[in-house]
């Protein structure tokens, strides 16, 4: 076999051409301690984060550990991400990591930590490529949310019911096929009927934004990366329609 | 006629020819060549239904479209591509709208080379509003602002074209009568008569404001024939007179070129490769990437000696892999890939054997587009460079006569019986241009849309 | 284990690989073989939104669609196709559906034969419903319902595949997390295994209707992996990730060649260049042409040595040019045609090396796709097989040696830590099987939908 | 160059296979003069037909040359494009003769004879590959129809006003471009306000099924072909909804 010594016309590696530069993680914490779980999180490290915890533990107070070490750490792996150094599994073992290290400060507490806001995920009817929701679902987890994960071939009433009892923020729906999606109108329906205008975040493979976009509560969701600012806006009373305003269009 | 015709080939032979290399390559504001050694994708974007309101909706349509064809150069790794837009009706009647959209594109493909390296252009095409119809061709208010329209286009495009219509009042009468005579008054006399009226003016503002005066396509007439000569099942207008067609309409679009455009002629140009073996100047060209404007059955020969390979058009909408303008640069730019792979081997030719083989026996359209064949074709033009109606019939008669003399090409009772009418009528028109012109004002006045004032007749 | 594992290459050198061959074609009900010489292309049409609410409207469909390709062909003058219609879960469920689309499409083929001759063949891809969170793999309603479709089926359809879920759960658990332990074990260990209990099944289905067990692909995991790694912007999976699992991949596809299928594999098996090289039966695949359903960094390697050319899925809808199926086995067919072509001229190794350098070095799911770095994976998988964890980890290992001992595949920093760590880790994994699952047994049991039992574990 | 011995693998040629063996027009009439007219039409020789309508002329009454001469012999001209023997070009020549034959009757009879019905076609705006319109209105034509053709870049309000002064069983619209087809259902409004409830078929290039279908009045015509046999449903009353149901779907 013949291999061009020119690659130049078939092909341009900007992969290579744009990669960003590693950075490692600012120190945030002037507590030793503290900085040392930091760095476990940002580093993904599970085990690292649950004996830098428990280290911790014996000298600060859970809350303390939370939301000095904990929860800037998570903010740091964010920000790496944001800026294109890290990439999606770095942010979901950090995710993990952090959930083990907020389960330990829970021990010690005795009861668990208030989250943020509950969101409902779901997927109506899952197809073998549908790996949108396990994204969703860590990133709302590592964002502080509190997850009702419904997982796939849910029924629309299901869906529904669990809005009507959990009142999260937001409901979010993956779909691939767009045999499934039409679900989403339904679901939606049910909503206004028992006057919950939740924002429906509806996103995956074939769910396109002119679909999503001609029922109410619908918004349209590019990435499961936009997941967790989404729920930050709605947690901070923004309406299905300024939603839809900011996000789609 | 001041016009001085081509008397010569660029190309020594037709085994010269190859996609990706022209004898004049010509350069995009980046810096890019066009037929300086690699075959670069064109993607042709159309908006959706609805996006033609306002200039906002048509902005947003096409910073979509043309963002998400840059965006796929860069997942995918393609090092450049040219965009073209050609105008819906909207963007030339109102030439700010072209101009704004021009501009828009140009600065998203100032950041994508900033950002990333990509090289990319822009050929904004405009829409030829002068019906001939309801318009004078040269004196009309329509006239003015299709040329309003490309001032103010250039001054952001790399490229600026259009597909002009002098003549489809005739063709569009013609075409449907199997009136091959008809066709030839069309597309030399009248087609070509507009062109060198329009060209200069073209290629004087594409000067003025440093921009390429890319080239003509004779779709109005020649496509039309070969989109109702369709498919093998279809029974609309015989293969071989769409065959005849398009070998006149290399004389007709080459007049674009005799007024100064340096090419990339238009992908739609299916007569592209007979002009580049005159002008030796870069073709865009279109094929089997091109099945979502419409069918054709020359998918892979188009592409022999092409030096960018496009997709006619493409509306904007999702498909599971994205908008469509991102999945025929896919397409297009894996093609390209392809062709590139195979210049950088040293395998060209062999491709370029496969891509003619794909088609040469499969219709006549596909035969005559094959390099050597197309070359031919050429060579009658130049040698009969009388006028532009003696070239083009020269150009129709050797295209029938090479159909006719290969026994491996074969034609339906029909489609023979009709090509050896075709050819008698040609051989006994007129020598004189001027007899020709007589015979055929004398036998069209009563066509409709007709003024032959519109062409100084 | 009673399944004996593949210990020999059908292909003595990847050099004797090229595409449109197969050592072992298989014919269809009209007789047109696959791989037996020529590429054919395969068309996957996926119906619109709100077809599937009754078997009227999805038979009326699937109706437009299958015969919107089959027309297509005629007036293209195509001589072979295969249709495919993944199943939408309705049709599945209900397998009186699937069936009566399989019938309607076989009249259809059986139509166009009488009339024009055209050699059609039709695929039928059952959809796997047992999803592992709400199902037993082997014990639930789900379970029987699909061979019941397979039964239903296989009475019309020319080819049965499907697409099987075993051990997604798991992988998509691990992909996310940069864990190539937990996809060795979700891809080889409980995906083979799920097969070995599925595929017999299926063979005894297709032998009893006397239909061809087609094949399967990894396209839970391997696809999934893919589709995560995305373009050169992506930031999502890494890319060397994605090309280590398609290297398990193969050792997981294989089974269902191991007990009884017989090719061809389906098209979105991207190991199916390393399944050739083991096993010498015909293989679909896709690349370029399959914009439609995703992009891809290995747009003209597939085509290396398939034996079906296919589009992974288009959903019906209009474009200019026609139907989405219609355009689509258009771009196909000429695709096709060119390949042909190449054999025709004895130009196929020129046109494969082509192919091969369009994206041997764009990335490295490309790379490992090349039939010398595939065959040289299939040699890893046969020569370690004492278990379907074995060879998969060999295959890994290879893959993983193959892309970091050629210098011109580049990697970004990222890009080649991650694949160092992966390596690492696969080299310190326990040698026997057992200890492999006893370890992950452990690992993974607090991972939500997983459920030892439908595995037998 | 090199070329394939074998193409077999390449492309087959369905046109060839199948083509439909060539016919001779059948006698039609048992009167010599007008067997000639019919001759001379179904073979599209303009300058034949109108010497033979001349001749036959001299010895029969215009309606019957008409009745018996041109009208058979198109019907046959049909028939011969509907069984695949005729393309496209031979209809529209014979429709070409047809009408100078019935113009010479007309001359004779000194008054025009009556059409079938009237119907009216135009295009809201031209593209270059626009033929669609040309081919409706000859095959109107030669299926004897009044045609009020009224072109190219025709405003909706100018559509409308006519429709209203002539009446028509049927409107055509033909359209290249989704840009330009924004036009049709703002015609079929205004002709539903006046109560004009006139089959509208729309068709051409991008012109889809399910866009036409969404818009009262509107029936989809996928080919040129099909213009003359639905005028002659609209002439036989039925209504649009009917149309629809019979042409689309
Ligand atoms: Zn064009
Ligand atoms: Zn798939
Ligand atoms: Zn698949």
């Amino acid at each position: 076999m013949k291999y061009a010594a020119d690659t130049s016309g078939i092909f341009s590696r900007y992969d290579i051409s744009i990669e960003v530069a590693r950075q490692k993680a600012r120190e945030v914490s002037e507590d030793v301690l503290l900085q040392k779980v930091v760095e476990q999180l940002v580093a993904g490290d599970e085990a690292g984060v649950e004996a830098s915890v428990e280290l911790a533990l014996e000298h600060e107070e859970p809350m303390k550990v939370i939301n000095d070490g904990l929860i800037p750490g998570m903010k740091e792996v964010s920000r790496l991400w944001a800026e294109g150094v890290y990439f999606l599994p770095q942010v979901i073992l950090s995710s993990d990591a952090m959930m083990a290290g907020i389960s330990l400060c829970e021990k010690r507490l005795g009861k668990p930590v208030k989250k943020k806001a509950t969101v409902v995920t779901h997927t109506p009817e899952g197809d073998i490529h549908d790996i949108g929701q396990v994204i969703v679902n860590a990133l709302l987890n590592a964002s502080g949310f509190e997850v009702v994960n419904l997982g796939v071939d849910v029924p629309v009433e299901q869906v529904v019911e669990t809005c009507r009892l959990r009142r999260p923020v937001m409901l979010t729906g993956t779909a691939l096929m767009t045999t499934t999606m039409t679900a989403f109108p339904r679901t939606a329906a049910g909503l206004r009927e028992l006057g919950l205008d939740i924002p429906f975040v509806c996103g995956g493979g074939a769910v396109t934004e002119e679909f999503v976009t001609s029922f109410d509560l619908g918004i349209w969701g590019r990435d499961a990366s936009q997941a967790p600012e989404m729920a930050e806006d709605a947690m901070n009373g923004m309406t299905w329609q300024e939603m839809r305003a900011k996000w789609n269009g | 006629m001041s016009l001085k015709l081509s008397n010569s080939m660029a190309y020594q032979s037709p085994d010269l020819m190859m996609f990706g290399s022209a004898l004049k390559p010509v350069r995009v504001r980046c810096g890019m060549a066009i037929g300086g050694g690699a075959v670069i994708p064109e993607i042709v974007p159309h908006p959706r239904l609805g996006s033609e309101q306002n200039l906002k909706t048509l902005l947003r349509e096409f910073e979509r479209a043309n963002g998400d064809a840059l965006e796929q150069c860069i997942l995918l790794g393609f090092p450049g591509i040219i965009i073209e837009n050609e105008h819906v009706s909207q963007m030339t009647q109102n030439p700010d709208w072209g101009k704004e959209i021009a501009r828009q594109t140009a600065g998203q493909i100032d950041d994508y080379y900033d950002k990333y390296g990509l090289s990319a252009g822009y050929r904004a095409t405009i829409a030829d509003l002068r019906k001939p119809e309801v318009a004078h061709l040269r004196r009309s208010d329509r006239a003015s602002l299709i040329l309003e329209a490309f001032e103010a286009c250039a001054e952001h495009a790399d490229i600026i074209s259009i597909e002009s219509v002098g003549g489809k009042e005739i063709s569009d009468h013609a075409i449907i009568r199997n009136d091959v005579t008809g066709m030839l008054f069309a597309q030399a006399v009248l087609g070509g008569r507009d062109m060198e009226w329009l060209w200069p003016q073209i290629v004087g503002i594409a000067k003025k404001r440093g921009c390429i005066a890319g080239g003509d396509t004779d779709c109005a007439q020649a496509n039309v024939a070969m989109y109702l000569a369709g498919g093998f099942a279809s029974k609309d207008v015989p293969h071989s007179l769409a065959a005849l067609c398009r070998a006149m309409a290399a004389g007709r679009s080459l007049v674009a070129y005799e007024c100064g455009a340096t090419g990339p002629g238009k992908d739609c140009g299916y007569e592209n490769p007979i002009i580049k073996a005159i002008t030796g100047l870069p073709m865009s060209a279109e094929g089997k990437t091109s099945a979502c404007a419409h069918l054709s059955l020359c998918g892979n020969v188009t592409a022999a000696v092409c030096d960018l390979w496009a997709n006619e058009a493409v509306e904007y909408h999702e498909m599971f892999g994205g908008t469509t303008p991102a999945v025929f640069t896919e397409m297009l730019g894996y093609d390209a890939a392809m062709m590139n792979s195979s210049i950088a081997l040293g395998f060209h030719k062999e491709l370029q054997a496969c891509m003619i083989n794909s088609d040469r026996y499969r219709s006549p359209h596909g035969y005559i587009l094959c390099p050597d064949i197309a070359w031919e074709i050429g060579k009658a033009i130049v040698e009969n460079n009388d006028s532009m109606y003696s070239r083009a019939k020269a150009a129709a008669l050797k295209c029938g006569q090479l159909m006719l003399s290969d026994a491996r090409l074969r034609f339906t009772a029909y489609e023979r019986d009709s090509l050896l009418g075709y050819m008698k009528e040609l051989e006994a028109l007129p020598d004189r241009e001027g007899d020709f012109i007589d015979m055929c004002l004398k036998k069209y006045e009563r066509v409709k849309a007709f003024k032959p004032a519109s062409y100084e007749l």
